[in-house]
């Protein structure tokens, strides 16, 4: 971890690291915070209104039908517990493999997992035609009998995956907060022993990271055992985070119906989730750095790491798609060979065309390097990326189920207005929580920044 | 039959019915299975039990109770059982030992049960004042009715085969000097009347018997789906469906593709209104050498149809025409010809039948296939056409005092001949019947009756008397409708005696025993049946006969009957509505069916709105393309597009074409003659318009992409190969688990394809017994039907080669396959359900608990066979409109919104049977226990049984080389076994 | 001490949910008011008339079947409960049987008691025929579910009647025909 | 072996700087020197504040190792085994119901669940540990830092041993520092 291995060199004193980066919450947030805030916040309250008719009225009011019994609802589920996974990928497995870079952009990517995991775990709630007994998923000891739970469901298993995946990253993304937060809380102590804090809302944000800091004062001690639980929890995390989509992919991968029930699935899952979970955080991250002005944090260098990690994952994903043709032509099972010919020429071809373009063609301009430093560049690929991700899951959810094996089920499946709503009002929902975060934690972790600058400073044996 | 000890010792009671009380509130399972019944801290909501003062001893709490009846109807008489749970009816079930039915009842009769809790139905008799209709005390009714008939009366309806009814009408005929006209909507029965007349100068409908012929040609005749007796036919003919024994053969030729013609072993696809012609070139071809070739009559008529002439016209190559001539020819006496049906109304009454009277005489068929003693229909009581004419003009012309409406619709029903118009020059019509309808709308007075269930009644067709006995009081202020005739007539006394008095003279007794037995019996058989046939024809009533001998050109459209709203009379009946049509799958409209490649010529697709014009006519419809119609032949059902048919719940008929109608009325399309209505070849012009439009069509896809999923062989393939047909794939190994031992009972469903005709009786009576709720047609649109069996329907090839030779889609294959949940021991379904709400029993049952389903509907994604239906909405509560709660059958809970259900493989029968003999102690029998889609069954295809018990039927016929199951690379292990359909291709 | 709020929130918090969840269900002692006041402790307890003389059904229905008011007549009309203290108040029981049920053709609509939920399907004859030993009186049977209702002057439930008491019995009663599948009560 | 006490230390090493002195220095290298020198002086109650981890202070600070990956490893293997026995009362002993024709205890299908509470246990415990461990939590009488500096950019050493001001000078050697006593740490370098 020497300086010459950095991508990026700040040359900044931690208090000047320090004020870049707590500053901007310090002020009250701009127009164009407000701006976006109130369109995610009324998308979200839009989406929240649509769910609570489906309760009321029950989910016929989505397109789903019999073979297509899992509609966009599941799309997004995937797509969303796809982007989550980028987060505890950069802090997890990039810490482990000593990946300087990251230091940057994990507490963003973070905070991005946790939020859409939030939101992902909101579709298996809100699909199932009676939300109200979800309890019953729980294995509780319970005066029925007392009835348990079928621990051989794939949906039981994501219900412990997705759970154990969340309340993992939350401490994890939470632990690695606390440090920053004694350093807010430090910051403001100043203020209140002055006797500045004296508005409400100050005084709440002062007891908030207070208590959030549990008493975190930099003790050499605790940084050991601390130092130590973040390798643990990056080492616990990184099996995590690929049997997080594995599971997903079960759902899938061990039902019986032809284009689900593939082997592959599971690698190709999480190679599919690092893809997407990676342009979003580059979607977030231009974004992030270009509003709070942290260029130098984020450098260019990043985006252009990230880029190169895109182009590998598309390829990645691009091999699993081409295997999955590979395997239904070599089954000589004609019910599986017509799923796929389906896919290519059937009523919904024109998801797969575009889930071709976006994930397969898109990631290729990433050779290119005056392409993958121009940020302009990057931002689109981003999106279009997740665009094709979001299709690649329309694409292995709807068209699988709609031609199956009996073909006088077959059927069409044509989303709602509600199903579109939701779609919509999940990124509203993302947002929301998104652009709450930026606001009120540090986005780029302090106290690791700090570091890589203490020590470039330590090897290069500048001093202070 | 189930020998059910519980019907015989019930039903000698039952003439004490009067007593029978629709009084104990009955508490329908509304399954709204709160979340709070899961916490122990909440108490379920107080229920009342409300006992009878004194119990009808025959009345027992939870112990259903048998009663045999029979549902009179102007097609016939279906004889029925009726199980009733604490005086409720709540199903309908075919009478097993009825000598001619043997228990085969069509689809729309088991969907009677919510014809009576039609929440439609007048519940008072009506009297117009000031354009509003207002309740009426019967009283009153009767004297008003009495003072309006005075002067001109005249009565319409349609015919009866009760002569307890016929009696009480002539009393009534008498007392107002009136005269009486019958009419037959779709006409099959008159065009057979007139047509024997004719020919015989018989005017009956002979008795048919299908199990007796080897060789069976139809020309137009759907006797399988609606032609006079389709119940009965589809046993007899299903009963010599087995290859192993003496299998018969079935020709069709038919414009239209119908039930029967998607049965057939061949095929011939006619142009639509050449029927005529076809019949003439076959009797041509057989004439020689026979008895009647010297007739110079009909050589004159028969001579110009050559099979070149046949084929110019029909489209039938002349080759086929002269092979089916000579296997006539070759079955002689041991084969039947049959032709009618809607589509052979001609503009002379009988023109079909006439011609296929001459071929059945060639044939030497009378008295060995078609009898005269035991007929269906004794005398031709139709009135001509000459007479309903002659109506409408008087009535046009403000003659008729007033008009009594018996239980029909004329307003729709002779749409086409202006009596809508008529009718409202009428000063006074009186309209006797159940609901509204296109009539009862212009009737000042209206007399409300009651359901068949609720009243008394009797039939005789087939040398068998039936009696219809109610089996509950009337749910509203009705009368039978003898009784409401006889109080008209000014007659003393009820109906009741009317028919017991009237059962005495075909009884030969007037004893109470002989009563109480027939009663029991249901019927009585005051006629054997004999070998007895027509005499020879006339030779010279075919001198009259006219066919086409030039092609006709441009659209040509034939009016058919849809199997399950026949003339529509029933058609505001959500179950008949649900009930995919057999052959285009669609529900709650009727289409325009319209050939594949003229669809493909003018880029048509299924779903789109034609613009059809006729000469008199025109309607917007939705097309559907149906392979097997020559180029410009079009069908069009008839019954849709009444009034009473948009009475339904808003959200089943969501999204009208024109809003408050179903479907449109085909009948406007028929062509006026004076000597008859032309239903067939109308000359007719279609053009797409823009418009979207969801029909609610159960099943989108034609075929069945060579999955083997309905197996057929060729007969001869069949007999040197009994596996030819079949394909499996491969399962190697044992698998990775031990399996379960299932001792005890296992059930398996075993359904034969070679007798299964694809009438639908079984998914209606699934419907009835399960409380399957019906979902209309959006929702079917969007793929929402909760159908627990659902009959699948492909048209295919044997082979790529045929299918290129075949290009504008012919002679497919026509394959029908019942599927329902597969009770796979190794259930994709139970592996993937999170909460455990579904498993397998110890008797080899897949399980579903309603009420611990989240509905994650992982289950419906994982079932290879889609049988797994979700509560996409509250389909019962709100949507339930009193009474019809009190069709539900309380032995199954309803489901809640939210939840999946599916096939259970009748369980509470299963249950209650098991019960049953625990309590008795004894093992359950084969004989106990029937699922509902078995007995549904007019064919036989479905048996079902333990199969752990090599004894019982199943077992054996599991073994059977025809048996197979569906999906099998799966591994699934399915329990349910298909009999693959074998062809007899001569 | 500082935690003992703490302490006590919690372990309150665990009692209220094992109570909602464990606790005894609110059904056991149920005892509605009744519109007509029946005593089982007069009839099942002192006179001894076996269960089934008004329940007649119970042993071949699903149904236990609650008597008509003739079933009352048959003794009633000749018994107008003369016995002992309480024959006053007997008395003007039965005269309310006379003369607002009886003679006014009306049952009195009854609480149910034993309500099992909707989902459920009850049926008592096999229960009947496994519990009841030949020979011996009904009351030894039905006292399993129902409790001793010869001892009750108005009836309560005495059992809670969830799915895990039903269990346990047929758990119990397995070589007797007793099935721990779904589909033996929910279908 | 791991003896008890090494563990104990490893564990649970925590000193609170309750009283003694505070000796600010510039740098994270001049902060690792001072407590190296700190050590070798034979001081035993000392500790470092640090805005970061600053690589090399186990050793000085004395914590051979951490020992927290045990407390994980406990963890998991109590979360495998508590999920494994768990399902197998529930689905052999407590309520055995078939599902697809698996046999009552069907492992492979438990595998994902298994890993997941390994997981779940083990992330918990380790979180747990750290907490303890490092006298981190909830408590309304927060620790107080030596400094509002200290997660800022302030390096600083408390040295709790009784020894004079002297003692400490001497031992800090040529390293550029500043000596407070704890109580009385001023706020000279406030924020601007």
């Amino acid at each position: 971890m020497s300086a010459s291995t950095s991508i990026y060199s700040l040359n900044k004193t931690n208090r000047e690291i320090e004020r870049d980066i707590l500053s901007p919450m310090e002020k009250f947030p701009g127009k164009l915070w407000w701006f976006t805030f109130i369109i995610n916040a009324g998308l979200m309250l839009m989406m929240l209104g649509l769910i609570g008719w489906t309760f009321v009225e029950g989910l016929g009011l989505l397109g789903i039908n019999t073979p297509v019994s899992w509609g966009l609802y599941i799309v997004n589920f995937v797509f969303w517990v796809g982007i989550g996974h980028a987060g505890t990928l950069i802090s997890a497995i990039l810490y482990l493999f000593r990946q300087r870079w990251r230091t940057t952009i994990n507490r963003a990517a973070e905070a991005m997992t946790i939020f859409a995991v939030m939101t992902a775990g909101l579709f298996p709630l809100i699909h199932v035609g009676r939300p109200w007994m979800v309890f019953f998923i729980f294995p509780y000891p319970n005066e029925r009998g007392p009835l348990w739970v079928n621990f051989r469901s794939p949906l039981l298993w994501d219900v412990f995956a997705i759970s154990t995946y969340f309340s993992v990253s939350l401490i994890f993304w939470y632990m690695g907060l606390v440090p920053d937060l004694a350093n807010m809380r430090d910051r403001m102590k100043f203020e209140h022993v002055q006797g500045k804090i004296s508005s409400f809302g100050k005084k709440l944000k002062y007891a908030f990271v207070r208590i959030l800091s549990i008493g975190w004062v930099g003790s050499g001690k605790t940084w050991i055992h601390y130092e130590k639980m973040v390798m643990v929890l990056a080492s616990l995390a990184t099996p995590l985070v690929l049997s997080v989509h594995t599971v997903v992919s079960f759902d899938f991968a061990t039902s019986v119906i032809p284009g689900w029930h593939a082997t592959i699935f599971p690698p190709y899952f999480v190679a599919g989730a690092i893809y997407s979970g990676f342009a979003m955080v580059m979607t977030l991250m231009i974004i992030t750095r270009k509003a709070f002005k942290l260029e130098a944090y984020i450098s260019i260098k990043h985006l252009e790491n990230m880029g190169i990690i895109i182009l590998v994952t598309g390829m990645m994903v691009s091999f699993a798609y081409t295997m999955e043709f590979v395997f239904a032509a070599y089954s000589a099972n004609a019910v599986e060979q017509y799923v796929f010919i389906n896919r290519l020429q059937g009523p919904y071809a024109w998801a797969f065309w575009t889930m071709f373009a976006c994930n397969v063609v898109s990631p290729h301009f990433m050779w290119s390097k005056k392409l993958r430093t121009n940020i302009v560049v990057l931002f689109i690929i981003s999106i279009v990326v997740n665009i094709g991700m979001w299709f690649e899951r329309f694409v292995i959810v709807i068209t699988s189920l709609h031609r199956d094996y009996i073909p006088s089920s077959w059927e069409m499946f044509i989303p709602t207005w509600v199903d579109w709503g939701v779609l919509v009002g999940s990124f509203g929902f993302f947002f929301f929580w998104f652009l709450l975060f930026v606001r009120t934690l540090p986005s780029i972790a302090i106290a690791e920044v700090k570091m890589d600058e203490g020590h470039d400073q330590l090897a290069k044996g500048m001093g202070h | 039959m189930v020998k059910n000890k519980k019907l015989v010792t019930n039903k000698t009671i039952l003439n004490k019915l009067e007593n029978s009380i629709n009084r104990k509130k009955f508490l329908t399972a509304m399954g709204i299975t709160a979340g709070s019944a899961s916490l122990n801290c909440v108490r379920a909501p107080i229920e009342k039990i409300v006992p009878y003062v004194v119990r009808p001893p025959h009345v027992q709490p939870g112990i259903p109770t048998y009663y045999a009846s029979s549902r009179v109807q102007s097609e016939g008489i279906n004889p029925v059982l009726v199980k009733t749970r604490d005086g409720k009816p709540i199903k309908i079930e075919g009478l097993d030992d009825h000598p001619f039915s043997k228990g085969a009842v069509m689809g729309d009769t088991y969907a009677t049960i919510w014809d009576l809790y039609d929440a439609d139905r007048f519940k008072t008799p009506l009297k117009k004042g000031g354009g509003t209709y207002t309740a009426a005390k019967w009283d009153d009714a009767i004297t008003q009715a009495k003072s309006l008939l005075t002067g001109n009366v005249r009565v319409i309806s349609r015919t009866s085969y009760s002569p307890s009814e016929s009696s009480v009408l002539k009393k009534f005929l008498n007392r107002y000097n009136a005269k009486h006209i019958v009419y037959d909507p779709i006409g099959a029965q008159q065009e057979l009347a007139t047509g024997n007349e004719k020919s015989y100068g018989k005017g009956l409908i002979p008795r048919y018997a299908f199990d007796k012929a080897d060789l069976i040609v139809s020309i137009e005749a759907d006797f399988l789906g609606t032609w006079i007796r389709p119940d009965v036919f589809t046993k007899q003919f299903s009963s010599r469906r087995n290859p192993d024994k003496n299998m018969n053969r079935l020709v069709v030729a038919e414009s239209i593709m119908s039930l029967t013609g998607a049965n057939a072993d061949t095929r011939l696809a006619i142009a639509a209104g050449t029927h005529v012609t076809f019949a003439l070139g076959l009797a041509k071809e057989l004439l020689p050498g026979s008895m009647l070739s010297g007739s110079t009559d009909i050589n004159k008529v028969v001579s110009a149809y050559t099979p070149d002439v046949v084929e110019k016209v029909t489209g039938v190559p002349a080759s086929n025409l002269q092979s089916l001539a000579a296997e006539l020819k070759a079955a002689k006496g041991r084969s039947m010809v049959v032709g009618g049906g809607a589509t052979s109304r001609d503009s002379s009454v009988g023109a079909l039948q006439v011609v296929i009277n001459l071929i059945n005489d060639i044939l030497d068929n009378n008295g060995k296939t078609i009898f005269t003693s035991a007929a269906i229909k004794e005398t031709n009581d139709f009135s001509s056409q000459e007479e309903l004419m002659a109506l409408i003009a008087e009535m046009k012309a403000g003659q008729v005092d007033a008009l009594v409406v018996n239980r029909a619709n004329p307003v729709y029903d002779l749409s086409m001949a202006g009596f809508g118009d008529a009718v409202k020059k009428v000063k006074n019509v009186i309209f006797i019947g159940e609901k509204h309808n296109d009539t009862s709308i212009a009737a000042n007075l209206i007399l409300s009756s009651s359901h068949y269930l609720e009243s008394w009644s009797d039939g005789e067709t087939m040398g068998v008397y039936s009696v219809c006995q109610p089996v509950i009081r009337n749910l509203f202020d009705t009368k039978s409708p003898g009784d409401i005739l006889l109080a008209l007539a000014g007659e003393e006394g009820d109906f009741h005696s009317f028919v017991k008095q009237a059962a005495s003279k075909y009884l030969g007794s007037t004893g109470a025993k002989a009563w109480d037995k027939l009663l029991a019996d249901g019927y009585f058989v005051y006629q054997k049946e004999a070998n007895q046939g027509f005499s020879r024809i006339n030779p010279s009533s075919i001198s009259s006969v006219k066919a086409p001998s030039a092609a006709l050109k441009g659209y040509r459209l034939n009016l058919i009957t849809s199997v399950g709203i026949m003339d529509g009379v029933n058609g505001n009946n959500a179950y008949r509505q649900e009930m995919p049509d057999p052959i285009t799958k669609v529900t709650w409209d009727n289409v325009l069916m319209v050939s594949p490649v003229l669809a493909k010529e003018q880029g048509w697709k299924t779903g789109d709105i034609i613009e059809l014009k006729g000469q008199n006519a025109k309607v917007e419809v939705p097309l559907v393309i149906q392979p097997g119609l020559r180029k410009e032949s079009m069908g069009l059902a008839m019954g849709y597009g009444q009034y009473n048919m948009s009475n339904f719940s808003e959200h089943l008929v969501k999204g009208s074409l024109k809003k408050g109608e179903l479907g449109v009325n085909a009948g406007l399309f028929a062509q006026v003659a004076a000597t008859g209505y032309l239903y067939s070849g109308i000359s007719v012009t279609a053009t797409k318009v823009d418009k979207e439009y969801r029909l609610g069509e159960a099943q989108k896809e034609l075929s069945q992409h060579n999955r083997y999923l309905a197996r057929v062989a060729d007969l001869k393939d069949y007999k040197k190969d009994p596996k030819s047909g079949h394909f499996e794939h491969k399962l190697e190994g044992k698998g990775m688990y031990v399996r379960h031992p299932h001792t005890g009972n296992r059930w398996l469903l075993n359904i034969d394809l070679n007798k299964c005709t694809g009438c639908s009786g079984c998914v209606v009576s699934c419907y009835s017994e399960n409380n399957i709720p019906t979902v209309g047609r959006e929702e079917i649109w969007r793929g929402r039907e909760m159908s627990w069996i659902r009959l699948d329907r492909y048209y295919d090839y044997s082979s790529e080669k045929e299918k290129e030779k075949d290009v504008n889609m012919l002679e497919p294959n026509v394959h029908f396959q019942p599927l329902t949940c597969q009770h796979c021991e190794q259930a994709p379904c139970e592996n993937v359900c999170p909460v455990a709400a579904t498993q397998h029993s110890s008797d080899g049952l897949n399980e579903m608990a309603y009420n611990r389903c989240i509905g994650t509907r992982y289950c419906a994604n994982n079932c290879p066979y889609k049988v797994r239906r979700f509560n996409w909405f509250e389909n019962w509560g709100k949507k339930l409109k009193d009474p019809q709660q009190y069709a539900l059958n309380p032995d199954v809970t309803v489901r809640s919104r939210g939840v999946i259900e599916k096939c259970s493989f009748c369980i509470q029968r299963i249950a209650e049977k098991r019960q049953e003999a625990r309590v008795e102690n004894r093992k359950i029998s084969e004989e106990d226990l029937r699922t509902a889609c078995q007995q549904g069954c007019p064919a036989d295809a479905i048996t079902f049984g333990d199969v752990n018990d090599a004894k019982t039927k199943v077992s054996q016929l599991e073994k059977d080389a025809r048996s197979y199951k569906i999906i099998q690379e799966v591994n699934t292990m399915p329990m349910v076994t298909f009999m693959s359909k074998v062809k007899n291709k001569a | 001490m500082k935690k003992a709020p703490k302490i006590i929130i919690t372990v309150l918090v665990v009692l209220g949910l094992g109570w909602l969840f464990f606790g005894p269900a609110k059904q056991i002692g149920y005892a509605p008011d009744q519109p007509f006041a029946y005593s089982h402790l007069t009839h099942a307890g002192k006179y001894q008339i076996d269960c089934q003389y008004c329940h007649s059904t119970v042993s071949y229905s699903k149904s236990a079947g609650i008597p008509g008011v003739n079933v009352c007549m048959n003794c009633h009309r000749a018994v107008l409960g003369l016995s002992g203290t309480a024959k006053k108040d007997a008395n003007k029981r039965i005269m309310d049987l006379y003369s607002n049920y009886w003679e006014k053709k009306k049952a009195p609509e009854w609480v149910r008691i034993h309500n099992m939920p909707d989902h459920v399907r009850f049926s008592h004859a096999p229960h009947i025929k496994a519990l009841l030993k030949p020979g011996q009186e009904s009351k030894t049977a039905c006292i399993r579910c129902h409790g001793d209702v010869a001892q009750m002057e108005v009836v309560s439930q005495v059992e809670s009647l969830n799915m895990g008491f039903c269990l346990n019995c047929h758990r119990e009663y397995e070589k007797d025909g007793g099935r721990t599948n779904c589909g033996a009560c929910h279908h | 072996m791991v003896s008890i006490k090494e563990l104990k230390e490893g564990l649970f090493s925590y000193d609170e700087p309750d009283k003694g002195w505070i000796v600010d220095v510039d740098s994270a290298g001049d902060m690792l020197k001072g407590a190296e020198n700190v050590k070798k002086a034979g001081v035993k109650r000392f500790d470092t504040f640090s805005p970061f981890p600053v690589h090399g202070l186990e050793k000085v600070l004395g914590i051979k190792r951490s020992w927290l990956t045990l407390i994980t490893l406990i963890a998991g293997i109590t979360g495998a085994s508590f999920g494994l026995s768990a399902i197998y009362y529930i689905d052999v002993i407590d309520y055995p119901v078939i599902f697809g024709g698996k046999p009552y205890f069907s492992w492979p299908a438990y595998v994902p669940i298994l890993f997941e509470l390994t997981i779940l246990f083990a992330a918990f415990a380790t979180v747990g540990g750290v907490l303890k461990m490092g006298k981190l939590g909830l408590s309304k009488t927060h620790r107080r830092p030596p400094s509002p500096l200290a997660t800022c950019d302030m390096f600083s050493i408390w040295i709790g041993d009784d020894i004079s001001k002297e003692e400490v000078k001497k031992i800090m050697g040529n390293i550029n520092h500043k000596i407070h006593k704890l109580d009385a740490h001023p706020l000279e370098n406030g924020y601007e």
